[in-house]
């Protein structure tokens, strides 16, 4: 487990059409690189995961690659509307998806229950909220003690987690810090997880002993990605690419412009370009 | 002072509304601004929380993103986004909630998931976020929305979240405890649910802004409360505070780079 | 909130007879000196809740101060049984004592819920354990999605949670170092939370951003008691004593000896007789 | 090595069933001897996990308590003890759990509640602990225990965890989906369940020991295996290192003063 290897054997090895995936990261820490990697080898008919599906879901979907997406807020940080995922679901381009649309709380919840090997997350939640007609997964629980009605929604599982994290040391013990998000649930509640990381170091010794950290047995693989996050940033590391997400705006706004980007920025490159994505971001 | 924008005049309201002893749950945009005015002049012990995990921050500019690097660093903690919503959102801990809406009713009940029918929508809009919870699980709520026939409209295409819901004790027949949207804060004017009916009353109107000009810009026909005030307009003080915000955020964000 | 006082204060305004309160503590940053101030002050007819109910709890017991324990594991960690509470429970002396009894893994998840403002847990636990038919706190539900039989227990709602921390700060934030057990949860399940601390600093400028902190709006009251929680220990200031755990076990083993050194120890001193008791044991 | 106690052999015996591969979760006493035995001879990559939060720990001296400060400064990590028991042990992570036992019957199950009736105990035991959630949640469940007619019975008088119940299928049909205990090391032999009934039955007697030691000590009639094996003794260096490891636990327990 957690062994250190390029980015596309992690991702050859790990994700396999159909699957059920979660590319997570709360703003922060959100694995561009892995997900490029996924496109460049065209694995599709997926099931994506987010809480906020926003550029990198953006180019999945408007690649072709997902067939359903569970999430609770898709849009693109501080800028607006996802307009590939938009496209998708108002026009079917370039194909239609389906939608699994939750709160952030049922969301975060059921990766946290996913994480606990339950069945679902009960919480107090939905309250009047027009989801609960339109998605079956929504249901309710009764409390025992008080009778009051809890929502209930299944747990996550997805086959299988990429996240982005600050470091890994040899043994393969991973290391998030700053805005954690919901990475360690998403990863503990998947059957599979790929981590990239900002650098590989020798141990952790001198680590404060509260610190996020997944251990090394669970973990599946690991890649060595400098600037994997980007346009995302990586605390410690470098800064949020703004401008970035605001010319995705533009960029995905056009069907054409689009493929256009995607082929020089994603086909057409390798992991290796991330770095210098980032050099100018570098504090 | 005189000269201000609409956008600005909304942002001190609100703004004022906040007091030291308030812990709110922030979103971007307008309620980022006037919950870091109401920290920078009158409210310096104001806790505010982002549902990125952030608790009790204090950012120099304004972050673009709920989750900017600058929240977490003058943070004093920075939790899991499942604790945030577990034992800091549905735990009863948050005081304020502050919500922006596509569409509005006069009920305060809030879409910001499709427009049209929901599995064929016109539009689909990013949806509820963390909205739903905050709207039942925070001690109050505050709306910000720029005035427009669009946005404030007779009947929401999707209840995102619950307001009033049909207005009087509806919320509390669905068994929520908390009191739900008590203000809103428009461009043009300060709205407060009447108590019985809960519909939004207009309680204070902007210096400059008539009558007509709040009917023009919002759907239903709106109610003016008896004893209708004018909002004072910024002071100096808030006004200097938010325009440096703002131009300290316009800059971080361009890369330091003067425009 | 968060204001800073001395101990007698704390307690006083804070813990009145037949409250439901926890002292909480995971072996580590046990709140033996807010005990001990309960114990002079006498406040009785407790609802006493604690996962792992040790010496502390002995000594409330033993004076007469409980009504009712709720616990999942009631012994002298390394050493063997509680007898005062032994001696409550079989003898009923000084009083007798109602239990409830969990499993760890329940108390954990009650103080959970009672963190996250929910009426219970939900768990996948006490699967053919004995403990489902002699408390009728352990319930369950059924999972809306699989149809699975979870356990539920009520969560716990303390009146007041007394925990020991390494420092505040002087606007009353509170730092958890190290082995942060329950304590977290503990505190934010309750309507009123007292910290003891080893220190008071100035600020907390410098600590890493994911440590566990209570922001001081959620603290009613702090007092710093330097070795406040000796026997048990500190993380970074003092070593556990455990020739006193050891000890106690004789202490209690009679009924005058533990009156007498109840005397001795708890009611003719005052909490400043903490910090004597680390020095040697600090590093 | 031939002069050895029981008890060494007991711990010893212990520690050659774990590899490297495996995630344990420790209780005090035998099984955090075998454990780190075992760690510190031929399973150097086995994760200790204690349900004071501490995840892959490492510690030189054995712990007195599930929570002594060895066992974070030690650690990968060091979580907060409700996480410990949702994402760690009921989230299936953990492969072997430790238990003892005050009382335990011929198919595991285990009593450490009380002596006599619940309501008015004879004594009152400790209670369970984590053991009702370790013993359905880890893969498999290895018991230590040292034999006693009064520890091994026929009935248990609670049964604070299940082992296999009435034995056969019973973990199945209560939707349990671990193995339970598959593993008895006493003082005297290693015991195995049997694959259909689930009866612990004598598979390894410790060198010297005899068939009827066994039945002496034990309050139900023992079932030996037809192969019945003997127990190799310890090593050299699993007795070196077993009283090394007790010899440092001793001397930091003390203080550092030799005794």
């Amino acid at each position: 487990m957690g062994k250190i290897v390029p980015l596309q054997q992690a991702v050859a090895e790990n994700l396999k059409p159909g699957d059920t995936v979660a590319f997570e990261g709360f703003t922060h820490l959100i694995p561009h690189a892995a997900a490029h990697e996924a496109i460049r080898q065209g694995i599709g008919d997926l099931t994506l995961i987010r809480m906020t599906p926003d550029i990198v879901y953006d180019q999945m979907i408007g690649m072709g690659l997902a067939r359903k997406v569970v999430f609770s807020y898709a849009g693109n940080p501080g800028v607006g509307l996802l307009r590939r995922m938009r496209d998708a679901i108002e026009n079917g381009h370039p194909r239609s998806i389906e939608t699994v649309e939750h709160s952030h709380s049922a969301m975060a919840q059921a990766y946290e229950a996913g994480a606990a090997g339950l069945p679902c997350a009960i919480f107090r939640g939905y309250k009047g909220a027009g989801l609960k007609a339109v998605n079956p997964d929504i249901r309710s629980v009764i409390c025992p003690f008080t009778g009051e009605e809890l929502a209930a929604v299944p747990a996550h599982r997805p086959d299988v987690t990429f996240i982005h994290a600050q470091k890994a040391n040899r043994r393969g013990d991973v290391l998030i810090e700053g805005i954690i998000g919901v990475q360690k649930e998403a990863a503990l509640a998947a059957s599979r997880v790929v981590v990239t990381v900002e650098e590989i170091v020798e141990d952790f010794a001198g680590l404060h002993p509260n610190l996020c950290i997944l251990p090394h047995w669970t973990i599946t693989a690991i890649a060595e990605v400098p600037g994997g996050a980007h346009p995302s940033y990586a605390h410690g590391y470098y800064d949020r690419d703004n401008a970035a997400y605001l010319d995705w705006d533009k960029v995905s706004s056009d069907r054409e412009a689009f493929a256009a980007w995607m082929q020089d920025n994603v086909l057409a490159v390798g992991p290796e370009a991330f770095a210098d994505r980032v050099k100018g971001l570098r504090k | 002072m005189s000269d201000f924008t609409p956008t600005e005049m909304m942002t001190i309201a609100a703004a004022r509304q906040l007091t030291s002893k308030d812990v709110c749950f922030v979103g971007i945009g307008a309620p980022s601004a006037a919950c870091n005015v109401a920290r920078l002049t009158h409210a310096p012990d104001i806790t505010l929380i982002y549902e990125s995990g952030t608790i009790g921050t204090a950012p120099d500019v304004l972050p673009l993103s709920i989750g900017d690097g600058e929240l977490c660093e003058t943070a004093v903690s920075t939790v899991s986004v499942p604790e945030m919503f577990r034992y800091w959102l549905m735990g009863g801990r948050i005081s304020i909630g502050f919500l922006g809406a596509a569409q509005l009713d006069r009920f305060g009940n809030i879409n910001t998931t499709v427009i049209g029918d929901y599995h064929h929508p016109k539009v689909r809009l990013p949806g509820g976020g963390g909205a739903p919870e905050i709207a039942s699980s925070c001690g109050e709520v505050y709306i910000t929305l720029k005035q427009a026939k669009r946005a404030m409209v007779e009947k929401i295409d999707f209840f995102t979240s619950f307001g009033h819901g049909e207005g009087g004790d509806h919320r509390q027949r669905l068994g929520i405890k908390t009191k739900g949207p008590t203000l809103l804060i428009t461009d043009l004017a300060i709205w407060r649910p009447d108590p019985e009916t809960k519909e939004f009353v207009v309680r204070s109107l902007h210096q400059g802004v008539t009558r007509e000009m709040v009917q023009e810009t919002c759907g239903w026909t709106v109610r003016f409360a008896d004893d209708l005030e004018e909002t004072p307009p910024p002071t100096h003080e808030e006004l200097e505070t938010l325009r440096a915000l703002n131009e300290r955020t316009r800059l971080a964000h361009s890369g330091g780079k003067a425009a």
